[in-house]
Order: C-alpha cells, then structure tokens, then sequence
C-alpha cells in the first residue's frame, strides 16, 4: 500500500507555492519563475511517481488510498463529519500524470509571461491544485470544493493575462470570454451541487464518502432524475453540445498556458465527474441515459469539427477541435462498455497532452506575430522549422493518425461505439476525417506555400518552449506507440465500474 | 345600554373620527388637532379597560408632549398650506389595501374565540403593583427603554444641532 | 369602575384598535407630509396599544403584561416621534421639503 | 534469416527514421548513408526471408499458408486484445522483394538527384519511415497493423509530396493527397471494425476464415466488403479518387517513383488481393473490383493521351495499371494482377527515375519545351524507352507478360475484354508520345537543352539496372526460369501466390494485344514523330473531348465546387449558427434573461417612502390573504 | 411573585459596561479636547475587546433574569460575534469619520449602544424584551445612517430608514399583540406551551400576529418585499455604517427570529414554515436579480446583501437543530468577508473618493493589497471555494436541503451562482480595467492593511479550518432545541 502523502503533496505543493508566492516581492521576477518552474518540475515528478507506483491488479480499487478527518462529528453530517479522503484507481492515475505534465509545461511556457508575473502564478497553481484535488478525491465534498477551485481562478487569469479577438463582424473581448466561461462552469456545477445534495439526503449515511456511497443502491428513479444533473453539470466542462461555446471563446482568450492547463486538463474534470459522479455513483441513472449522452457526444464530433473547419483565427480553430475532441470523450464514456470508456479515457489523457501542445504552439506564434488569423501566415517552416514539426505532430495526432496517442484511444472509443451504436461510431470516424480536412488545410496555408515576407522576424522556439513542446510530444508518442502502461492501469479500474460490460 | 357601553361607542366613534382626521385632513395643523381628539378618546377606552395609569400617561405623554412636538415641526418646516400636496397618487390603492387589511383583521378578531375571553374579570391594576412589576421583573426593558430613550436624545440633539461653521473647514 | 366585560365585548375593543390600525396603514400610504406619516404611524401604534391592554384586561389580568407593554410602547414612540423630527429637521433644512415624494434620489 | 523473424525488417529503416530525426544535423552527409544500409541490409534479409520461404514451400507444398509471429500491444481484459503480428505468405514475398529493391534502387538514385537540397536529411528519414512503414503494410497478420502502416505511408506520401513546401502547389497536393486517401480510409476503418464486431478479430485470417464458415451476416459482410473497397480505391487512386495522383507529382521524382509507382499505391492491390476471399463471399462483389478498375484503366488511358506535364502522363498510366490490377483482380485473377504488380513496379519505377534523370538535368517537365534529348542523354533514353514499351506492353518486354496474363484471364468476359482491349492501343499511344516529344525531334527550348547532360552514377546505375530488370522479369513467369535462378519451387510459384502452373499463356491474345499495342505506338509515331501536324488538326476536330480529357473530366473541378462551394458553406453556416444561435442567443440568452429580470424588477424601488410603505403592507395583506385561504 | 425571580443583575454585566463604554466615550469627547478626533475608535474598540473578553466568562454557564433573557451559549456567542463587529466597525471608522463626519464622540458611542440593542435581541426571551432590544438597535441606527448630516443622500436615507422603521415597528407590535392575545403570554416558552395544544380556536389571528411578525422582523433583516428600504439606507449611510447595517442589523435580526421561532413558534411550525420559505424565495430571487443591475458598490453589495437574507431566511424555513447552527456558521462567515469587503472599500474610498463600480479601476495597481482582500471577500460572498463562503453556504443549503427543502436549495444554488457574475464585474473593474487617473500606490494606512490582512486571514479560515467555528455554532445552538 502506497502512501497517500503522495497525493497530498500533489494538492499541497501547489497550494504552498502559492502562498510562498505571496511573500516574494513582485519585483523578483526571475526568481518568481524559477521557483515556478521548479514547482512545476516537482509535481510532474510527482504525478509521474505515483502512475508508476500505482499497482496493477491489486484487490483494492483505490491506492494511495488515505484520509484525514476535516470535521468530525458535527450536528449536521452525524458523525460521520467530512473526511478528505485521497486515493486514485487507474483512472485517476492517468489523469494524474497528464495534470502532471500539461502543469510542468504550462510552467514552462508561461515563463514567457513578463506582467504581474507573481499574481499569474498564485492563480495558475491554485488552478493547479484544485484540478489534482478533483483527480485524487475520493469525498463528494472535496470533489466538488476542488471542482469550484480549479474553475475560480480562471477568471481573472484570462481577463488579466488574457487576449482579445476582433473579427471583421464581431469581437469577442477577453473580459466576455472569461466571464462567459465562468458563469456557464459555474452555472453547470449549480446542477452538480444540486445532485450532491440530491445524493447525500437519498443515502441518509450522513457521508459524503464516495466508496462509502458507492455501496449505497439508489432507487431506480432517483437515479433516473439525478444522473442527468451529473451529467449535464460535469459534461458542460466537458464541452458538451449545446453547452460548448464557452470553450472555443474561453480558450482562445486564455493566456497560453491557461489554455493549455484549461484545454488540456479541466476538459478532463468534466469526463471524470461523469464516471465517478455518474456512472459509478448512478449506474441505472446512467444506463437510462446514456443514448442521449452518446448523441451528444456524436453531435459534438461533427458540429466542433465542422465549425472548426470555418475558423480564420488559429486559435479558435484548435478551440473548435477540443470541442470535437471531447466529444469522443463523451461517446465513449456512453458505450457503457470497457472498451469503449477505457478509449474515452485515453482519449482525455491524449487530447490532453495534444491539445496542451496545439496551444502552446499556437500562443507561441501569436507572441512575436500578435495576430492569429490564418490568412495572414504562409510559408512559416522557413522560419520556424521546430514550430511547425511541433505543430504538425500535434495536428496530426488530433487527426486520429497511428503512432500517435490519438489513434489508440479513437480507435478504442470506435470499437466501443460499434459495439453499441454502429452507425454513430461510423459519424465519428467521419469527424476523424473532417479533422483532417481542417488540420490540413490550416497547415497547408499557414505552414507551407511561399514565405511572407511580413514574417521574417519571425524566430523559431525558445528554449522553454522547446522544452515544454518535448515533454508533451514524448507522452503523445509514447501512448500512440506502447500504450499499454497507460491501458493496464485505466482498464482495470474501468472494468470495476458498476454496469461495465 | 350601559354607561360604559355608551362611554365606550362615544370614545370608539371620537377616536375614528381622530384617526379619519389625521389620514384625511386637508390641513397639516387640523390633521395634529384630529390626532390629539384620537389620542385622547384612546386614553379613555384605557380607562374602559381599568388602567388609568396608562391613561394618564397617555394624556400625558402623547396628547401633551408628542402632539406639540409634532406641531412644532410642522411650523418648523412650513407645509402645512398646501393642500393638493397632501395626499399621495396611490390613495386607491392604499385605500384598497388598508380596507383589507382592516377588513381582515375586524374578521379575524371577531371570529376568533379569544382564550380567556369568558372569564374575562376585569380587574384594576393597582399603580404599587404596576410600579414594581415595572421595576422588579421588567427591570431590564425599563433600562433599555431609557438607553433608547438616552439615543433618541443624543441623536436628536446631534442631527438637528447647526454646526459651528469653523468646524466646516476641518 | 364597574368591570366592563359583560358590557362590551372584547371583540369590540379588537375592532376600535383594527380600525385605528387600518387608517394609520392608509395614512402613511397617502401622505406626503413626513410628519403626517408620522402621525399616522402614531395611530397604529395606538391601536396595537389597545390590543394590548384589552387583552391584558380581558386574558390574563393578573399578569398586566400587556398595559407594561403598553407603557412602553408609549414611552418609545415618544422618543420615535422626537428622533424622527430631528431627522425631518434635518431634510427640511438641505432639501427644503418635508415632502416625502421628493426626497426621491435614491432609486432602482 | 527466418520467415518468422520478418517482424525485424520494418524496425532497420525505423530506427534510421529516429536517428535521423533525432540526430540527422549532426551525422556526416546527414545520415543518408544510414538510410541507404538500412535499406541494402533489409534487401538481403528480404532475399533471405525469399528463400527460407521457397523452402518451406518446398517442404510443405501447395498447403503451405505461411508463417505467422505476433506479439500483444494492448489489452482489455476479456474485451479486447489488441495483437501486432507479422505474415509470410507468397504475396508478401512478392511485395517485400518489390519494396525492398525498388526503395533501395530509389534511395541510391536520390543520392545524386537529391544532392543539395536544403532538406536533404529529412528527405532521407521520410523515405526510411516510409519504407519502414510500407514493410510493415506487407507484413501485417492483421488490420490493426495494416491500417496502422497504411495511414503511416499515407503520411509519408504527404511530407514527400510536399518536400517542396515553399511551394503553393506542392502544399496543395499533399493536402489535396492525404485527404483524398483519407476519405477512403473512413471507409476502410470503419469495414475493420464492422468485421471486428462481427467476428471478434483483426486477424486477417482468421476475419476471412470466420466470413467463409459464415459468421459474419449478410448485410454486414457487403457493407464491409464495400467500405473496405473504398481504402483500397483511394489508396490506389482509382476513379473516382483518383484525383490526387497526377498532383501528388509535385513530390520529388524519387518519391513519385517510390511511392506514387511501385509501392504505396499498389497497397490497395495488396489489400484486396489479401482480402478477395470476402469479395468472393459477396454477391456483386468481384463485379465491383472489375468494373471500377475497367473505369480507371479507360479514363485515365484518355486523360494520359493529353497531358503535356511528363510526369503527369506517367502518372496517369500509373493510374491505367492500377486499374488493370483491379480488372485482374475482379475476374478472379490475383496471381495475374501480382504479376503485373511485381512487373510494373520495375518499369514504372524506371519510367519515373528516367523523367526524373530529364528533368534534374534539364529542370523543365513539360514535354512541350523538351525533345531531341537522346543525344544528350542516351543512357536516360535508352533506359526510358525500355520502360515506355514495357508499359506499352511491346513483347518479350515484362509488362508484355503481366498484361497478356490478365487479358487471358478477361477472356471469359466479353464485354471487359473489349474495354481492356480497346485501352492496349491508347496506353501505347501515349507512351510513344511521351517517349518521342522528349527524346526525340527537336528540341523545343535549345537553351536547356544545352546544358542536357546524363547524371552521376547513382542515378544511371539504378536505371540501368530496373531497365535490365524490366527486360527480363516477366520471364519469372515460367518455371524454368525460376529453377535455373536456384529457387526450388520456382518463382513463378511464388508470384502466383503458391500455385504451380498458373501461367496461362494464349497465343491468340498475345498476337492481337501485340497488334494492337504496334498500331498504338505507330499512331503515337505518325501523329508526334512524322507528322507533327496531325495532333493540330484532330484538337481542332476533337476540341470538347480533349477539352474533356485535358481537364481531367472536370473532376477536380467538381470536387474543388464541392469543397468551397458546399462542404465550407455548411462549415461557415455552422460557425455562424454556432456563434448567433447557440452561444449569441442561447448562452448570452440566458444571461440576458436574468439581467433583463433584474432590470424589470428593479422599478420596485422607486424611491419613494410612501411607495416602498405600501409593498410592505401588500406583503402583509397578500400573506395573511393566502394564510387564510390555506386555513380555509 | 418577585421572590421566585431571579434577578441577578451581574449577569448584566457586560452591556453595564458597554453602556458604561458609551458614556466613557461621550465624556471623553466633550472634556478632553485632544483626543477627541484621532483617539475615540481606538478607545471604542479597546473597551469593546475588553468587555468582549469579559462576556467570555459566561461561556457555558446557562442563566436567565427574571425569565425576560437568557445568558447562555447562544446570547455568548452573539455577544461576542456583535462586540467584534462594533470593534471593526469603529476601527474601519476611525479614518472616515475623521475625514468626513462631525461629532466622532456620539457616533462611536451610538456604535456601543447599538450593540447592546444587538445584544439582547439576541438574548431576549420575551418579546417586550426583544421589541425594546429592537429600538434600542434601531435608533442607533437611524441615528447613524443620517450622521452625514450634510449629506443629501445620508438624510434621505436616514429618513426612508426611520419612517418604514417605525411603520414596521407599528406593525410588528400589532403582530405581537396578536400573539401575546391568542397566548396569553409575551414570554417564548408561555407561547410554546399555549401553542402546543389545540389552536383551531384563534387560528387566523394567531396566523395574523405571525404574519406581521414576520414582517416587522423581515423589515429588520430586509427580506422581500419588506426589503425596500435596504438599499437606499445602504447607498445614503456613511459607508462604515453601511457595513454595520448589514453584518450587526441584520444578524441581530436573525438571532432574534432565531431564538423567537425556536422558542415559541415551534408548536405551530406549520403555519408559518412555508410564508417563510416563500419570503427565503422571494428574497433570493429578488436581491440577486436586481444586483445584476447595480453601478453603485454600496447598493450593489445591498442588494446582494438581501439575496444573502435570502439564504439564511432558508435557515429559518427549515428551522431545525442543523439549520441553525449552519445559520450561525453561515452568519459568521458572511459578517467577517461582508467586514473585509467593507474595509477594503472604505479604504478605497478614503483614499479615492470614490465608491460607483466603476470607480475600482486600477485598484489592482495602485492598491494591491486591498485589490486581493476585496477579491477574496467577493469571491467568498458569491461561495467560492477556499473562502468562507463555500463551506458556510455549503453547509447551510445541505442542512436545509437535508430538512426537504431541497426545491429551496435550488433556487439558492442557482441564485448564489446569478451572484456570482456581478462580484465578478467587480473583480473585473479591480484587476483588469486600467486605471483612469494615474498608475502610482496609494498609501493605504498600517492599521487598515493590519485589519484588511487579519479579515482576510478569517475569510481563509472559515472556510479552510471551519472546525472549530462548526463547533462554537453548534454550542450556540443546542440549547434552543433542548
């Protein structure tokens, strides 16, 4: 039994960075980011640790399984109280390591940011606790009270640090970016924090435990009328259509890494409350409801791809793919079968570390062009050779290509589908295709074809971005390659899921 | 028909017409003048119910000291010759809901079977007793009633004072 | 004095202070004039005044603590009624109105 | 070298990709020498897989299905394994050697045509990935690998048709290529998971076996049958997603010789010949395969008479052989499209490093503005025309072989046969044409002509070496021959797929195809050698159907309307939908709504006392009101 | 009769002193000269820490005079929690009236007096007592909210505040009379026990005297649509008193409706639960949405000081042991971020002059500190996690949800998350809007930083280590239902 100090420190350090933070006159620039860096380093190691000190096939489902009483024996929970229960399954694990790893390359490349640097971190790494907080706990209240953390700091981070995008008929300003994600993240997790409530009185345990609740077998109604809270309130982080819209614009307002960490990452917490709120919480609730997930999902698919396909800004083009992108996600969480949520869980690690890259990117390009319309590039490989490789490992990897991480879990998410929805698994493979259509032309038009000579000072990647490019491209190749560390772990768990077939 | 009962519809009718005066008088000065005629036809229904201090009190404190202070700040602020300006636009309404609200309130009380009502003795209260209730068991209310009645005064004297005009400069 | 009870019933007192009451809710709903709020605000505490003391003399008359309260609310109004003229002073003084519908700025 | 150690050939030239890729500015000459031995090293270990399998086809006769090693690469447990696995059969001997050699032939001849380009390392790791890739194509046991290496080669194909990238074109094409053969690939994902679902594995064999004990339903069957029809068209550039071919030659010749001619488009051969036991299952299915590739093999015959880019016009009748394969395999013939496979690979690849050697030397393409260059360039010449006959299927030549073989096996279909028949003189056609306005007559622009001359030895040596082998390799046909090579079943065995004596020889067939293809090349000499007038006059007697042929039927066209026209209409639609409707109205809706409530509801405070006075009583009246009724 | 009293005046002791406090404060004023403007909010708050300390005597000890009030966990609790207030209160004063009021001495005095109102509204367990406890409250107030005499918006306010005062006052005491009718009796546990058995013979009037009970109280806690006062007394008050109208007013208010519904409405739970919950809804509804509409931060924190009554009025719908000591909790928590936000914004206005929205700009810059303790305490107010807010409010909608009120609890989640976008519109002007007038740091003085920190730090507290202060509550509490 490993120790679930482990997953402490991952909440903790970021926590404590945070407060350190504070008392680092704001002048101290470097030593801000160095520190910064540093911290991202270590929670990378970290995550790293704890995916592979993570065992396989233990009887325990949980690991690094511990708990620290909150509050104890108060009036209104019984005694029961609040624990801060900490522990992962493959699942968590793999979520894990991705925050991990988009968290030390967000650092990494918000090393670029120069304004209020000091504030920008402290609101980076309480986002950054929150999300490992949402991964590691195992209690509803924790759940949720990291949920809401990891959103809170985005606001001003993007209506800070953020940018603005004026098109020729419309604006989107960083301030109604920002606002519009926060309130629609918010406003979804008002229907989570109704379904805890809803769950917590139906269990009459007095706990907020969720393996404790687990054992719990709600009525068949009950489960019938909360999931679909869960599953809006989570799937709306998720992107979920009709619900996406904050994401194309939040993202594209975003300060790099804030895309990067929000693309990347917090997509994520909005699949993982579908399985650990809903699925494992409400398996009838959730069998009820999973075919109008699934054609949401496919929805998702093809609406975010086609509409990805329209974009002029670059940005919002990688925006409108994550929206795609989690739709995959969302079909395979609906399969209800191993093979299917096994790829909708890869596929949230690999558009994680893809998306985290495409972002990195693409806020690269608009730091020394300021401008991220795609007519505007051309013949970008002279100058930026890395770049482009960069981008294009990333561009096709979200075109589902073998040998990169997109394909094992696309493909997985296809075999999951089929089983279930043959003809909406064949509407996905098709949102594949679109991908490449768009992903293509971008990088035909932006990348190759004759160089612009309004571009020539354009340079090539810094050293940090360079380095952050790395880190995510050698996850993205190593799951496309072997993927099986990261299958074994997360198939495990995926079969204890309640309902799983 | 009783003394008292024809003592009591004597007073009942003063005091509404006192109150009708006070909400319908075209003048400010004849609207204080009605609210003394109410004041003093409550103090009687107080006698009615055997409790003269209080009566008196109410002659007293209310019909002397209130009412003139309430004179005085009518001539003070000098509205008291503008009839049209009287009377608010939302008197249908407020009518309206006054007259249900009394409405309701008369239908609730005489439908209500009071307890206590039936062997309903009254007795007078002897002013000793009254007294030392006052000052033994509601000790407390009496302190803060002159700690209100002690904030009344210091905010009266410090709202209503005029400031010397060096302090403006400060 | 004679006891009142079987003279007049309670009911009666109840329906003089509900009266009472009600033209004091419509004088403060109708007038403009601060200080005929102010009366008519008077009217209504009358009128709960003699509540209390009916009941206390019909209910439970060994108790008084109706005609205590009564004291008090007498007492309180008195210093309501000075307090509140301090205050009326006061706007008369810097907006020229005892007015109530002019005194209007603060709004939505 | 073991058949069952073939797994190890794909990993040679991968790990030259990553020691490019990784070291490729720090290696002298850019590690183009690594590539070279990676793929010289798989050569000999291809010839020796060759020989360990004729033995054991020796060994074992006819029965002998060949040698499978495979390893797990992910699992579900007990929901899925997913395997990586490699195959030795006949079919994938003829593939390995053709792969083998050509890549090789092709990376010694960029040696010289490649020198100096600015990327010239990277060029050199594709081509390895490429190779790695396409071994692994052959080899596969399974879909999963296969369409693994079949979307790796498609990415390769993209990164080398646009090595040119400062290049709008080039850009476009590789574009324009990786989508095309994408959409077939939609296609053919979706038929390996619908035969997944149905049988429970990727394994080709099994699939196949599990379809024939008939597990799989009817409808499922068709439709994976179909869809999977699609990759292979697409991949193989059959009509109608041929399209991306003749642009894909904005590549580097080398590439469109490797890639566009010998290897990666006959993977859709591949891919049906390995899987022609479904179609055969499915009723209409065989009939499918021959009348799509009846349809390209004629098109493109007309579409290559009137192309004046050199390159264009072997592209095109690299398309006309594609589709002649199909034709084979839809009459029931793959050991006849395998032959023609392994033939045209040669010839084909020399056709293109021929054009290739013409336009390094001249750095024009455009037949219009060469000719007369045999005097410059004899061996290019010599070596070209070998090729052109070949292609033109001129006896005793290879592609003379390869294609009697599949119009004997047409023989049964009347109808088919005419159509194969009538493309005989028209491939010869334009193959003279080719052939004669750049070798021959004039020289049309004298200045690069001057400067015409023959390249260094890396690039003659391989031609002359895939023109010897293009003389001599349709003879593999015949026992004898492969006896005397030493192989002891025969090679012919080998390219017929472990069937001893399937060469069918018919004399009638050959005498008539051999007539027709001398009256196509004396047309093409009449019209552009002797009488160079004659093309005038029939353009303006056939000006709308050379309109038709030169515009490629119009179908870029059509799919360029479809693409801007229709498919970014509907994309700019639901952007504005997305943007006006959804978010505009319905997100912003909602906080409109809310703010609008507010702004309604903040009228209650109108700042007069007597106003607020009478909401409170209101409150009371309506309360104690609702009290009393809730009473009764 | 007055030998079975208890009339054990030292458990007076510590308003004795505050009164005492007052005059101390008065006296100090009027005879020593120079301490006049610069040392009366330092004299206040020490003597309010003192008695404070003081009043830490009676914990646990449980005692009553002469029936009329209790001194118990519940009255310590809310001793001590009104007593901290005044001391910040006067603290964040000290500058303000300085720079722009006149008579220092009776202001802070009124200060203290009106903690003794708070005080024993809280305490009382009579309703002449409570009543009494209410004006004394109520008087200060009015008195307070017009201090800026010179001031129209100070003496508009004042008067909108003094006239529906005593216009609910009048209909609280016609509410009480009703009870004290159909009871019998003005003390809580008299009522309970008349009320425990049949009343179907004075039900109406007995649903009259709540009714008006509940509207007098509601004028006092500004719950809908007895609320119109609040945000016209909060925008024309001097802003310290703005900030102690909506912790120590309204938390009073709570604590008597509190004990008074516990005590003596619990036999008749039925009649009154839903009006409540109603008035919860409207409140809610009504304060958040019309917040959306807000360019003034005094107003706006008024109206979503209203949708906060909201909340807590949920508390009192579903008035059960759990509800009322996440209703202390809750209080708790919104008092010391609605404190930390107040200072923040009377800093700011000392230093700017300004106090429309909109005026924020820059603050980030030019006063960073402040900038993060008023984003803290927004985000804490509109239940963020980390800050009190989330876990106050978490436990109060869970206890209320718990009792089956959960239709209620939805619309406060949903409400708490509409007031979430105007804090942010806030937190949007702070950080992210440049400054108009200059970029240069404004010297925000030591002993603001020190309170806006010490503020902040509670915010943190509450809502990271809330332990302790679920205990205290509890405490608080546990006696009301016994």
């Amino acid at each position: 039994m490993q120790s679930g100090y482990i997953l402490l420190a991952t909440i903790a350090v970021p926590l404590f960075a945070a407060v350190a933070l504070l008392f680092v006159p704001s002048r101290h620039k470097d030593a801000i980011r160095a520190f910064s860096v540093a911290v991202g380093f270590a929670l990378f190691g970290l995550s790293l640790y704890a995916f592979f000190a993570y065992q396989l096939s233990q009887v325990e489902q949980y690991q690094f399984d511990m708990r620290w009483m909150w509050i104890e024996n108060v009036g209104i929970l019984g005694e029961n109280g609040i624990t801060l229960h900490l522990g992962i399954d493959g699942i968590g694990a793999a979520m894990l390591l991705l925050t991990g790893i988009v968290t030390f390359a967000g650092t990494l490349i918000s090393a670029k940011i120069d304004y209020r640097n000091k504030d920008y971190f402290i609101l980076l790494f309480l986002l950054v606790a929150g999300v490992f907080g949402v991964f590691a706990s195992l209690d509803l209240f924790f759940w949720f009270f990291f949920y809401e953390l990891a959103v809170l700091p985005m606001y001003l981070l993007i209506a800070v640090w953020g940018s603005s995008s004026v098109f020729s008929t419309f604006a989107r300003t960083k301030e109604y970016s920002a606002m519009k994600l926060t309130m629609v993240l918010v406003g979804a997790s008002v229907l989570i924090f109704i379904g805890i409530f809803a769950v917590f009185v139906e269990a009459g345990l007095g706990t907020f435990d969720l393996p404790t609740l687990y054992e719990v077998e709600f009525d068949e109604n009950f489960q019938k009328i909360i999931f679909p809270l869960f599953m809006l309130g989570c799937g709306v982080l998720a992107g979920l259509w009709p619900f996406h819209t904050w994401s194309p614009d939040g993202h594209v307002a975003a300060p790099t890494a804030v895309s990067m960490l929000h693309a990347g990452v917090l997509m994520k917490l909005g699949a993982f409350g579908i399985i650990r709120l809903g699925m494992q919480l409400l398996p009838e609730g959730a069998e009820f409801w999973m075919p109008v997930l699934i054609i949401l999902g496919t929805i998702n698919v093809l609406y975010g791809a086609i509409s990805a396909m329209a974009q002029t800004d670059f940005k919002y083009m990688v925006g409108y793919s994550s929206v795609s992108h989690m739709g995959y996600v969302l079909m395979g969480l609906a399969t209800m079968n191993a093979v299917g949520v096994n790829g909708a869980v890869l596929q949230m690690f690999s558009h994680g570390v893809m998306t985290a890259l495409m972002f990195a990117m693409v806020g690269s390009l608009y730091d020394q062009a300021h401008t991220r319309e795609l007519a505007a590039f051309g013949g970008l490989v002279k100058r930026m050779p890395h770049f482009v490789a960069f981008f294009s490992i990333a561009g096709l990897a979200s075109l589902g290509l073998p040998g990169f991480s997109g394909f094992v879990a696309e493909f997985n998410i296809f075999l999951g589908v089929f089983r279930t929805y043959p003809a909406l698994g064949a509407l996905g493979i098709l949102g594949a295709a679109i991908t490449a259509v768009y992903i293509l032309r971008m990088m035909a038009r932006a990348f190759f074809g004759p160089e612009n000579d309004k571009w020539e000072s354009l340079q090539d990647l810094s050293r940090v971005e360079y380095a952050g490019g790395a880190v995510l491209i050698a996850f993205i190749i190593l799951m496309g390659v072997y993927p099986s560390p990261f299958v074994d772990r997360i198939a495990d768990s995926v079969l204890r899921i309640p309902g799983i077939g | 028909m009783t003394v008292a009962q024809v003592i009591f519809y004597v007073v009942a009718a003063l005091a509404v017409a006192g109150g009708l005066g006070v909400v319908l008088a075209k003048h400010a000065v004849y609207a204080a003048l009605f609210l003394i005629v109410a004041l003093i036809a409550v103090a009687g229904v107080y006698i009615l119910l055997a409790s003269e201090f209080l009566a008196l009190v109410q002659i007293l404190i209310y019909a002397g000291a209130v009412t003139v202070l309430l004179l005085f700040a009518l001539m003070l602020t000098r509205t008291s010759d503008l009839p049209e300006a009287m009377t608010g636009a939302q008197w249908p309404v407020a009518g309206l809901v006054a007259a249900l609200l009394g409405g309701a309130i008369i239908a609730t009380v005489t439908t209500s079977d009071w307890p206590g009502d039936e062997d309903g003795m009254i007795t007078r209260v002897p002013f000793d007793d009254l007294g030392s209730a006052l000052f033994q068991q509601w000790a407390v209310p009496f302190e803060i009633a002159s700690l209100v009645l002690f904030v009344a005064l210091v905010g009266a004297i410090v709202l209503a004072r005029e400031d010397e005009p060096e302090e403006e400069g400060e | 004095m004679e006891p009142v009870a079987q003279q007049i019933p309670l009911e009666h007192f109840l329906a003089l202070s509900a009266i009472l009451f009600s033209l004091g809710v419509y004088g403060v709903l109708t007038r403009r004039n601060a200080v005929l709020i102010l009366m008519s605000v008077e009217l209504m505490l009358n009128a709960a005044s003699i509540n209390m003391v009916a009941f206390a003399a019909y209910a439970s008359p060994e108790k008084f603590t109706g005609m205590i309260f009564a004291v008090f609310i007498i007492t309180i109004a008195a210093a309501e009624v000075g307090l509140a003229l301090a205050i009326i002073l006061r706007i008369f003084r810097n907006l020229g109105t005892a007015n109530v519908d002019e005194v209007d700025e603060l709004k939505w | 070298m073991n058949m069952t150690d073939a797994w190890l050939l794909p990993l040679l030239p991968a790990a030259a990709f990553v020691a490019l890729t990784l070291l490729g500015p720090w290696l002298p000459r850019k590690g183009d020498w690594l590539a070279v031995g990676a793929i010289a090293t798989v050569f000999v270990m291809v010839l020796l897989i060759a020989a360990d399998f004729t033995d054991a086809l020796a060994a074992h006769g006819e029965e002998f299905a060949g040698a499978a090693n495979s390893t797990q690469w992910l699992e579900v447990p007990g929901q899925l394994e997913l395997r990586l696995g490699v195959h030795v059969d006949a079919t994938t001997i003829v593939m390995l050697t053709v792969v083998s050699f050509v890549a090789l032939m092709v990376q010694v001849y960029s040696l010289g045509y490649m020198k100096g380009d600015s990327r010239y390392g990277w060029y050199y790791a594709v081509i390895s990935l490429f190779v790695a890739s396409m071994l692994a194509l052959v080899l596969a046991d399974n879909f999963l690998l296969l369409y693994f290496a079949w979307e790796l080669v498609g990415v390769c194909s993209y990164l080398l048709i646009g090595h040119y990238n400062h290049l709008r074109s080039a850009a476009e094409a590789a574009k324009k290529a990786f989508i095309t053969t994408r959409l077939g690939d939609v296609g053919l994902l979706i038929a390996i998971i619908l035969l997944w679902r149905a049988t429970g594995t990727f394994n080709i064999q099994e699939v196949i076996a599990a379809a024939e004990a008939g597990e799989v339903g009817r409808e499922v069957l068709t439709a994976s049958v179909v869809l999977l029809f699609l990759g292979a068209m697409g991949k193989s550039a059959q009509f109608p997603f041929h399209v991306w071919l003749p642009d894909a030659m904005e590549g580097p010749t080398p590439v469109s010789a490797l890639i566009h001619a010998a290897t990666m488009v006959v993977a859709g051969v591949y891919l049906v010949t390995r899987t022609l036991p479904l179609f055969q299952l499915v009723h209409g299915g065989p009939e499918l395969i021959l009348a799509v590739g009846l349809l390209t093999t004629f098109m493109s015959a007309t579409m290559g008479l009137v192309m004046t880019d050199i390159k264009k016009v072997i592209a095109y009748s690299t398309i006309n052989s594609l589709g002649l394969m199909f034709v084979a395999l839809g009459v029931g013939a793959p050991a006849a499209a395998m032959l023609y496979l392994f033939t045209h690979a040669f010839f084909k690849a020399l056709l293109f490093l021929g054009a290739g050697s013409v336009i390094h030397a001249t750095e024009r393409q455009d037949v219009s503005s060469l000719g007369g260059l045999w005097s410059k360039m004899p061996i290019t010449c010599v070596t070209f025309a070998v090729g052109a006959l070949s292609m033109a299927g001129l006896p005793i030549l290879a592609g003379f072989w390869a294609k009697d073989e599949i119009l004997v096996a047409l023989l049964d279909n009347k109808a088919a046969f005419a159509l194969a028949m009538a493309t005989v003189p028209l491939t010869a056609m334009y193959m003279a044409r080719v052939l004669i306005l750049t070798f021959f007559g004039d020289p049309k622009e004298p200045e690069s002509h001057e400067h015409a001359h023959e390249g260094s030895p890396f690039i003659f040596v391989p031609l002359v070496l895939l023109a010897v082998l293009t003389v001599f390799a349709g003879f593999v046909a015949f026992d004898q021959v492969g006896e005397l090579m030493g192989f002891p079943g025969g090679i012919g065995e080998i390219i017929f797929l472990g069937h001893p004596h399937a060469f069918h020889f018919d004399w009638n067939v050959a005498i008539g195809s051999s007539a027709l293809v001398l009256a196509g090349l004396a047309a093409g000499w009449f019209a552009w050698a002797a009488r160079p007038s004659v093309p005038g006059v029939c353009l303006s007697m056939l000006r709308p159907v050379h309109a038709l042929f030169a515009n490629k039927y119009y179908l870029d066209d059509i799919y360029q309307a479809a693409i801007d026209r229709v498919v970014l209409s509907i994309a700019r639609l639901v952007a504005w939908f997305d943007r006006n409707a959804v978010n505009d109205t319905g997100i912003d809706g909602g906080g409109y709504t809310a703010k609008f409530a507010g702004y309604l509801m903040k009228f209650q405070q109108t700042g007069k006392m007597p106003n607020y006075a009478l909401g409170m009583v209101i409150g009371v009246v309506a309360l104690t009101l609702v009290a009393f009724t809730l009473k009764g | 009769m007055s030998s079975e009293l208890n009339l054990d005046y030292s458990l007076l002791t510590p308003e004795f002193c505050l009164a005492g406090l007052a005059a101390l404060i008065l006296a100090l004023d009027l005879f020593v000269d120079d301490f006049r403007k610069s040392w009366l909010p330092y004299v206040a708050a020490a003597g309010l820490a003192a008695v404070l300390a003081l009043s830490l005597g009676w914990v646990n000890k449980e005692s009553d005079f002469a029936g009329l009030l209790s001194v118990d966990n519940y009255t310590t609790f809310f001793r001590v929690f009104f007593m901290a207030t005044a001391a910040v209160v006067a603290l964040v004063s000290a500058q303000f009236v300085q720079d722009k009021l006149r008579h220092p001495g009776e202001y802070y005095a009124l200060l203290v007096l009106s903690t003794i109102g708070a005080i024993y509204m809280a305490a009382s367990r009579e309703l002449l007592t409570a009543y009494i406890s209410l004006e004394l409250l109520s008087f200060c107030l009015f008195v307070l909210v017009s201090y800026a005499k010179h001031e129209r918006r100070s003496n508009e306010g004042g008067l909108k505040y003094m006239l529906l005062g005593a216009f609910a006052s009048a209909i609280l005491l016609y509410g009480i009379s009703m009870i004290y009718g159909t009871s019998g009796s003005t003390f809580y546990a008299d009522i309970a026990a008349a009320y425990a058995g049949d009343t179907s013979a004075f039900d109406l009037a007995l649903l009259l005297g709540l009714v008006m009970v509940l509207a007098g109280l509601g004028f006092k806690v500004a719950a809908v649509p007895f609320h119109m006062w609040t945000p016209d007394a909060y925008e024309g008050a001097p802003l310290p008193i703005t900030a102690y109208l909506s912790a120590t007013s309204k938390v009073a208010g709570f604590a008597l409706l509190l004990r008074l519904f516990s005590g003596a409405f619990m036999p008749v739970l039925d009649d009154w639960q839903w009006i409540v919950a109603a008035l919860a809804a409207m409140t809610m509804v009504l304060g958040n949405l019309v917040a959306l509409q807000q360019h003034n931060i005094k107003r706006l924190l008024a109206y979503s000081s209203i949708g906060q009554v909201g909340y807590m009025l949920m508390a009192i719908a579903a008035l059960s042991a759990a509800t009322s000591s996440a209703l202390l909790l809750h209080m708790t928590g919104y008092v010391i971020t609605n404190l930390a936000a107040f200072t923040c914004i009377i800093a700011w206005y000392n230093l700017t002059g300004r106090d429309e929205i909109s005026g924020f700009r820059g603050m980030a810059e030019r006063t960073p500190l402040l900038a993060a303790a008023l984003t803290a305490a927004l985000f804490s107010l509109s239940g963020m996690p980390l800050f009190a807010g989330f876990f106050t409010k978490f436990m109060l909608f869970q206890a209320v949800a718990d009792e089956g009120f959960l239709w209620l609890t939805v619309i406060a989640v949903v409400m708490s998350f509409v007031s979430l976008y105007y804090y942010l519109l806030v937190i949007r002007e702070i950080y992210v809007s440049k400054p108009e007038e200059g970029e240069e740091r404004l010297p925000v003085p030591a002993l603001i930083s020190g309170l806006t920190v010490a503020l902040t730090i509670g915010v943190f507290y509450v809502g990271i280590f809330p332990r302790h202060l679920l205990d205290v509550a509890e405490e608080a509490t546990k006696l009301l239902f016994a």
